[in-house]
């Protein structure tokens, strides 16, 4: 028992990760439909994202907001979380808005001049 | 591989490529420390969490940051202990430690984030750019639609507010906030056949406010002699008037956000003529 | 220091800037370039032997000494280039073809540099704007098409090689650190008993570079083409001098292979000048050959040309006395009377405007100096006694047989013969024989021409009977690079290892039989002249024959019957590798493209493939 | 350590202007292009100042918080002279654009040009890892929007290619950044890359895959670059110019940047990378395959524009090969390459830009006889086909020599790399100067055209560049002279710069 609960917090947040990230990756390399594979890139990124702030996290971590209640450090030592991956992580999540509004809006415009949305008809009649 | 493929080709070989990936992830990781091994003392972290980066910088300077091999003893860098409602004039002032990291430790990011942001809303604006058709919902929307949204817009927009104000003690902060707005305003997009907000309103707000961002910033670069610097005193640890420049900066990216993504909205929801030729 | 010898390289320079304003204006253009030709003649008055300049250029910090030093070998080519341009830039001044003098300037600057320098990088940047102004001049053809194409295999050939002679340049300035060309030569010939493997794939790479300059087999694909379309008035400079760049720098590189330094040999010879030697009859034998069959005149003597190109590196390659002597020699003699044929074409064809010895004939009587030097050139070309190709030919065989090399020497007495059947034929289809109607109003070039014609008439003679003038600086270029100067006579002698030829006395009685020929000739009975299609027919109505004016031309199907001896061999294209590599290359260009036909997702997959490659190297790691 | 905190102007100026931009697209779209140009001018003569005041090797530090505890800019050589590429190639597209760029939504693709121009240079002179995935971000989206930007539908599918492949280069690079956090609980560039081989092996390893393969997809080296020939044919020739000449530097730039600060080791004639295998070897072997699958791929292009797409990606994979080189002559003939580079193929483009724009089309029989209808163009693009295949007194000869000296100075398998390479060279010299000779065909009568004056300036100006490097080699020289040692000592050269405190231990 212990030893499960050992993996589980060593392991259970990467495997979801990983797991979310192969997830994403198979979606956008097999799915014609160009909003599939949009989907299948904000899943991947999901991925990431749940990655950076899984090794930010540790089994006693509090959460690194100071309030009345909430100790950061004991003994001189931080036994909150480790915040800077989770301010990159909405860092990287607006970034990923970003990317996923943009590609959208090409599928859109991609979907009124090519009348199609599968990706292996988007292409000229000359090469 | 080609454009005519076999889906089942495809399939196998890319499971086989992520199975590969997957192990290769799961090699490194048996390196990497995770679980109770995530020791955050050991990384730059601790200083932002105790907020003694300026302590740690005179160390550096003194030469007793590094050990010998450039190992640098962040756990030697002593502690001043904070007190929530207590301590004053910390070298940060937000109580939201992330907050902190977002817009203080590593502002220049945020910048960065904003300007990400700004430029897919403006890349999407630029792509659907045309003369607007008259907008038309499939269904008309209800009576209950109609007043429902125009009542829960006020409250959405102030619950919006209160986010991006209160950033730096509590979680979320401009970025939350301004989504909340945006989401407001689809509410009114979605009650109302061919609603269309002020777009020269949305655009100079916009516009302003990402202007305010990197005027604070410039503020800091010539008082401070830094750019993104904090150039107000910080106050008590707690306080909604506390934490120096971030409530500023938050409520700029709160507004910033919000219009950018109303813009991104109304973009997508109407439908427009090119006009190339 | 002696400066002048950086002003052979910049007066060429100034007065291509100054030709360049004027080039619009084609007889300025021209003028001035004859000038700066007849100019750099004066200053070579001033350059002796033993003379050296150094100027370090600074580039990023690092000295590079660019070095100049006249030897023998460099003083001997300079001469000839320079006098030989001047002659040609002279018979220009009238000309109307579209070669641009001020590109024929960079080739003289480059040309001076060429043959002055010490260091390696001024080789290659002198290499680089020779080759880069002779191709752009071969651009300006008659045939545009043709002179385009032409100009772009020869761009690119000369590209292949310029890259390998970089390579070259860089792998013995890793080697030695010195950029000096002597003393990396000298470096090597210390290696080669110990590395001859290594020393020959470093050399091969400057060889390969020579080898296409010059046009020796397998690399000559380019040599008919370019030769054939390039501007009529360019083609002798291209024959005539800028193929002996090759034979320069062969003749930099081989002191390498003495025969003392323990390199393995096979049949008297180190293997690797052996086979080199081979490389020399096979080109002198196919360019035979090839010859033959050619209808384009101008494409027949670029045949010739790399025929002749042959037997020059067939005689270098023994490095012996007489070999080197007879292939420097041969090399004059073939700058002489292949420029002076060349020259003779080029009035030809701005007269008749044809290049096609099937539409031409009859024309000594309209162009009678241009016959007669012509004809002067053919006889030095087939080696007659007492013009100037003799010596040298005859020099050849003797270092032949010196080496016992008897099957070799059989092989270039095949060609010779060869060229004797060609160059009949050239000068039967386009001087003798009937004339078409066409050309009834056909003109003498002008004097201008005529004067430059005399003067190489004059040349050939002389040379032929005077061979010592020639052979005394060759004496000294070969005792230069340590070999044994054949004995020095009097002037006339050709002196050899078996026996001496004093030429002047076969020239007395050859002209004695010639005076007799000639006298006999008009004592018969007089000719009756007739019109082209007033022969052969018998009565019959020539176009119930199918024939036409061109069935009548003495070239017509003039060796059918050898061709079909050697149609076994034409089925064996030299260019067809070459054409083969490109069409190889386009192939395999059109199948890579097809990587980057696919669609959005497929390039996914490929970056994720890289990736998993990346990954699985890092496990085998 | 010496810091100009001003030097941050170089960042926060064109972010002031570009989201002003709308504000002054309300009055006029014409003031929107000119206030993006002099904003741009404003980024080239700033770092025109710190690169002739020789202000470099400079830090800036953000918001006050000194490195390796904030965010900082470094400044030095490269960066320096990079910005300076950057920003003057960006200020001559943004006069062509002035020009080109008339219909659809000016306003917009103005402020997206900026952010483009200073995404890049940002890329250049950050000195946090993570910092630099945003600006690659703020690069990466304004070019995914400029590049569907246009009439023709073509530029969406290529657009469309760009960004799937990208994104996923992104997320593994982001991936990559943080293993390398979880050893190091750092992102500050220096402090990694004094602290590397702190970090085991493996984990070091696959990181440094993730992150190169990441940044390979805009460094357009083979498998990653399949995304190029599309988006720049589809592209409008402005941002096909902006492309291959300006984020293709910071992506090149960052590439090396990592293989050789971040992982590289200290010390050795030719820097190595830690890690089970070499990435520097990795990257060598890429760029191999590029060179020779782009030249190979341009030469049976009929459209110009696709074989300068395929031109570009083989250029890019010589300039790699420079680099992987991995010593002072061969980093310095990589970086003379990207600036000989980034100069002629962004002016061959702007040519096509204005010769499709003045009807005489992108394929190459249109180019048949240019010599007659326009001389100036014609000149100019000889120019630039001179340049790219490295002929004496043009720009690109100076690069390529000292690419070649370089790998024959390593030996080994660069031998062979470098036969590869000069193969393909002959190659891409075929295919220019098919060009070429087509252009100055005399045999083809068709009217004249006319030059445009306001995008004639920056060709005239490029061109004149080109040439001035082509015979003053060291105006390029003396800078990547500086910046190849800045790369090839990662310790002097970058580290003490930004942490001197290091210097003690």
């Amino acid at each position: 028992m212990q030893a499960l609960q050992i993996f589980l917090q060593n392991w259970i947040y990467l495997i979801g990760a990983m797991a979310i990230f192969g997830i994403g990756l198979y979606i956008t390399l097999t799915n014609e439909n160009i909003f599939k594979i949009i989907v299948g890139l904000d899943i991947i990124e999901s991925g990431t994202n749940l990655f950076m702030t899984a090794i930010a996290w540790h089994p006693k971590a509090v959460m690194p907001i100071y309030t009345a209640t909430n100790q950061l450090v004991v003994n001189g030592k931080v036994v909150s979380a480790d915040p800077l991956p989770q301010s990159l992580v909405l860092t990287a999540i607006v970034i990923g808005l970003g990317t996923t509004a943009l590609a959208l809006t090409i599928a859109v415009k991609i979907f009124e001049k090519y009348g199609t949305l599968d990706v292996r008809k988007i292409k000229e009649a000359k090469r | 591989m080609r454009n005519d493929t076999p889906a089942l080709v495809k399939r196998i070989t890319a499971l086989s490529l992520i199975t590969i990936l997957l192990i290769g992830f799961f090699l490194a990781f048996k390196e990497m420390p995770k679980g109770s091994a995530v020791n955050v003392n050991q990384r730059v972290s601790r200083l932002y969490v105790m907020k003694n980066v300026e302590t740690a910088t005179k160390m550096m300077e003194n030469g007793k940051f590094f050990a010998k091999g450039i190992k640098p003893l962040r756990t030697d860098v002593p502690y001043t202990p904070i007190t929530f409602g207590k301590s004053k004039n910390l070298e940060d002032g937000a109580a939201n430690v992330v907050t902190s990291i977002v817009v203080d430790y590593r502002g220049f990011d945020t910048l960065g984030e904003v300007t990400v942001l700004f430029l897919a809303a403006t890349g999407v604006a630029m792509l659907l750019f045309g003369k607007e058709k008259k907008r038309k919902n499939k269904t008309e929307p209800s009576l209950i639609m109609y007043v429902g949204t125009r009542i829960s817009f006020a409250i959405i927009f102030l619950f919006g507010i209160y986010i991006f104000v209160h950033g730096h003690l509590t979680p979320g902060g401009g970025f939350p906030g301004g989504a909340v707005i945006a989401s407001g305003i689809l509410g009114l997009f979605l009650g109302k056949n061919g609603y269309k907000p002020n777009h020269l309103g949305l655009k100079v707000f916009e516009s302003l406010s990402g202007m305010a961002f990197v005027i604070i910033g410039l503020t800091g670069l010539f008082s401070v002699h830094s750019f993104l610097a904090n150039f107000l005193p910080t106050g008590v640890i707690g306080d909604l008037y506390s934490a120096g420049f971030i409530g500023l900066i938050y409520i700029a990216i709160g507004m910033k956000v919000g219009a950018e993504l109303s813009a991104v909205v109304n973009s997508m929801i109407v439908d427009v003529e090119e006009e190339w030729s | 220091m002696n400066s002048n010898i950086i002003w052979l390289v910049f007066t060429p320079l100034i007065g291509s800037a100054i030709a360049a304003i004027l080039y619009r204006v084609k007889f300025l253009d021209r003028l001035v370039t004859f000038s700066t030709f007849a100019i750099t003649l004066l200053l070579l008055f001033s350059v002796h032997v033993g003379q050296s300049y150094t100027f370090n250029l600074n580039f990023m910090g690092k000295i590079i000494p660019l070095s100049w030093n006249v030897t023998h070998l460099s003083i001997f080519m300079l001469y000839i280039s320079v006098a030989f341009g001047t002659l040609l830039t002279f018979y220009s001044l009238m000309d109307k073809s579209r070669m641009k003098g001020f590109l024929l300037l960079l080739i003289l600057a480059a040309n001076n540099w060429i043959f002055t320098t010490n260091d390696m990088v001024g080789f290659f940047f002198a290499w680089e704007l020779m080759g880069w102004a002779s191709i752009v001049s071969v651009l300006g053809g008659r045939d545009e098409n043709s002179s385009r194409h032409a100009a772009l295999y020869y761009a690119m050939m000369s590209i292949a090689g310029s890259y390998s002679m970089f390579f070259g340049v860089f792998t013995l300035w890793k080697l030695t650190g010195s950029l000096s060309i002597s003393t990396n030569v000298a470096y090597l010939s210390s290696i080669v008993g110990m590395h001859p493997w290594w020393v020959l794939g470093i050399v091969s790479l400057f060889f390969v570079t020579f080898m296409i300059k010059a046009g020796i087999f397998p690399f000559h694909t380019w040599v008919p083409m370019a030769y054939a379309y390039a501007p009529d008035t360019f083609t002798p400079f291209l024959s005539g001098v800028m193929s002996k760049y090759g034979i320069y720098g062969m003749l930099l590189f081989l002191p390498i292979s003495l025969m003392e330094k323990g390199m393995p040999a096979a049949f008297g010879l180190p293997w690797v000048n052996y086979i080199f030697m081979w490389i020399g009859v096979t080109t002198a034998v196919v360019g035979t050959v090839l010859a033959f069959f050619q209808d384009d005149v101008k494409k027949l003597f670029a045949y010739s040309s790399f025929s002749n190109l042959g037997y020059i590196v067939a005689a270098i390659s023994l490095f012996s006395s007489v070999g080197v002597t007879a292939g420097i020699y041969h090399a004059f003699n073939h700058l002489l009377f292949k420029g002076a044929l060349f020259i003779t074409l080029a009035a030809v064809i701005s007269r008749t405007g044809t290049s096609k010895m099937s539409e031409m004939g009859g024309l000594w009587r309209k162009m009678p100096v241009t016959f007669f030097t012509f004809f002067i050139g053919i006889a030095s070309a087939a080696g007659i006694p007492p013009f100037n190709g003799f010596g040298s030919k005859w020099l050849i065989y003797q270092a032949m047989i010196k080496q016992h090399l008897p099957f070799a020497t059989v092989m270039l007495f095949l060609a010779s013969t060869g060229a004797f059947m060609y160059l009949f034929k050239a000068f039967h289809s386009v001087f003798l024989g009937q004339r078409s109607a066409r050309y009834d109003n056909v003109k003498e070039v002008p004097v201008v021409g005529q004067i430059v014609e005399y003067l190489l008439m004059f040349a050939m003679i002389f040379f032929g009977v005077q061979p010592g003038y020639i052979l005394k600086p060759i004496g000294a270029i070969v005792s230069s690079m340590g070999l044994k100067p054949l004995p020095t006579m009097a002037n006339g002698y050709v002196t050899g290892m078996f026996s001496n030829v004093y030429v002047p006395l076969i020239s007395w009685s050859l002209a004695i039989s010639f005076t007799v020929g000639f006298i006999l000739f008009f004592i018969s009975a007089k000719h009756k002249y007739v019109s082209q299609s007033d022969n052969y027919t018998a009565g019959q109505i020539p176009e119930e024959w199918n024939l036409t004016p061109e069935t009548y031309q003495f070239s017509w199907k003039f060796y059918e019957p050898i061709e079909g001896i050697f149609a076994p061999f034409f089925r064996i294209k030299i260019d067809g590798f070459f054409r083969g590599l490109a069409n190889w290359t386009a192939a395999t260009s059109s199948a890579i493209k097809e990587i980057f036909v696919s669609n959005a997702q497929i390039y996914a997959f490929f970056a994720v493939a890289g990736l998993i490659i990346f990954v699985i190297a890092g496990w085998v790691a | 350590m010496n810091i100009f905190n001003n030097a941050a102007l170089l960042i926060g100026v064109p972010l002031l202007f570009a989201f002003s931009i709308p504000l002054f697209g309300l009055i006029s779209k014409e003031l929107a292009k000119w206030v993006t140009l002099l904003t741009i001018g404003f980024n080239a003569s700033f770092s025109f100042y710190i690169l002739f005041a020789h202000k470099y090797p400079t830090m800036v530090v953000m918001g006050n918080w000194l490195p390796p505890f904030g965010e900082n800019l470094y400044i030095g050589p490269v960066a320096a002279f990079l910005v300076f590429v950057i920003s003057m190639i960006g200020l001559l597209i943004a006069i062509y654009n002035l020009w080109a760029i008339k219909k659809g939504d000016v306003i917009r693709f103005s402020v997206l040009f900026l952010m483009f121009t200073a995404g890049a240079s940002g890329i250049v002179l950050t000195g946090d890892i993570f910092n630099l995935f945003i600006f690659m971000e703020i690069t990466g989206i304004s070019s995914y929007a400029l590049a569907a930007f246009g009439p023709e539908r073509r530029a969406l599918g290529g657009a469309f290619k760009f960004l799937v492949v990208s994104s996923i280069g992104s997320t593994l690079y982001l991936m990559g950044v943080t293993l390398i956090y979880t050893q190091l609980g750092t992102l500050n560039i220096a402090e990694i890359a004094a602290r590397i081989n702190q970090t085991t092996p493996g984990l070091l390893t696959f990181a440094g895959i993730l992150i190169i393969s990441g940044l390979a997809v805009e460094a357009e080296l083979f498998p990653f670059n399949g995304w190029v020939p599309d988006t720049y044919t589809g592209a409008i020739n402005g941002v096909s110019a902006s492309l291959s000449g300006i984020a293709a530097i910071s992506a090149v730039y960052a590439l090396f940047r990592i293989a050789m600060t971040v992982f590289g080791k200290s010390g050795g004639a030719y820097v190595s990378t830690y890690g089970k295998i070499d990435l520097m070897a990795l990257i060598a072997l890429l760029a191999t395959a590029t060179v020779i699958i782009g030249e190979l791929s341009a030469l049976s292009q009929k459209n110009v524009k696709k074989m300068l797409a395929y031109s570009s990606m083989a250029q890019m994979g010589l300039i790699a090969v420079g680099f992987s080189i991995g010593n002072k002559l061969g980093v310095y003939g990589g970086i003379f390459q990207l600036v000989n580079h980034s100069i002629a193929k962004s002016m061959l483009f702007l040519i096509v830009g204005v010769l499709v724009a003045v009807g005489v089309g992108e394929n190459i029989d249109d180019f048949k006889g240019l010599w007659k209808r326009n001389p100036f163009l014609t000149l100019t693009f000889s120019i630039g086909a001179f340049s790219m295949l490295g002929f004496p007194l043009f720009g690109g000869f100076w690069s390529k020599f000292s690419i070649v000296a370089a790998s024959v100075q390593r030996g080994g398998w660069y031998d062979f790399i470098i036969g590869l390479v000069l193969f393909a060279s002959v190659v891409e010299a075929f295919y220019y100067l098919r060009i070429v000779a087509y252009m100055f065909a005399s045999d083809v009568e068709l009217p004249k055209v006319k030059t445009p004056i306001t995008p004639a300036i920056p060709i005239f100006i490029l061109a004149v560049s080109i040439v001035a490097i082509g015979i003053f080699p060291q105006i390029v020289g003396t800078f990547s002279a500086q910046a190849a040692g800045e790369l090839t000592h990662k310790m002097s050269g970058y580290i003490l710069h930004v942490i001197p405190s290091i210097a003690a231990h």
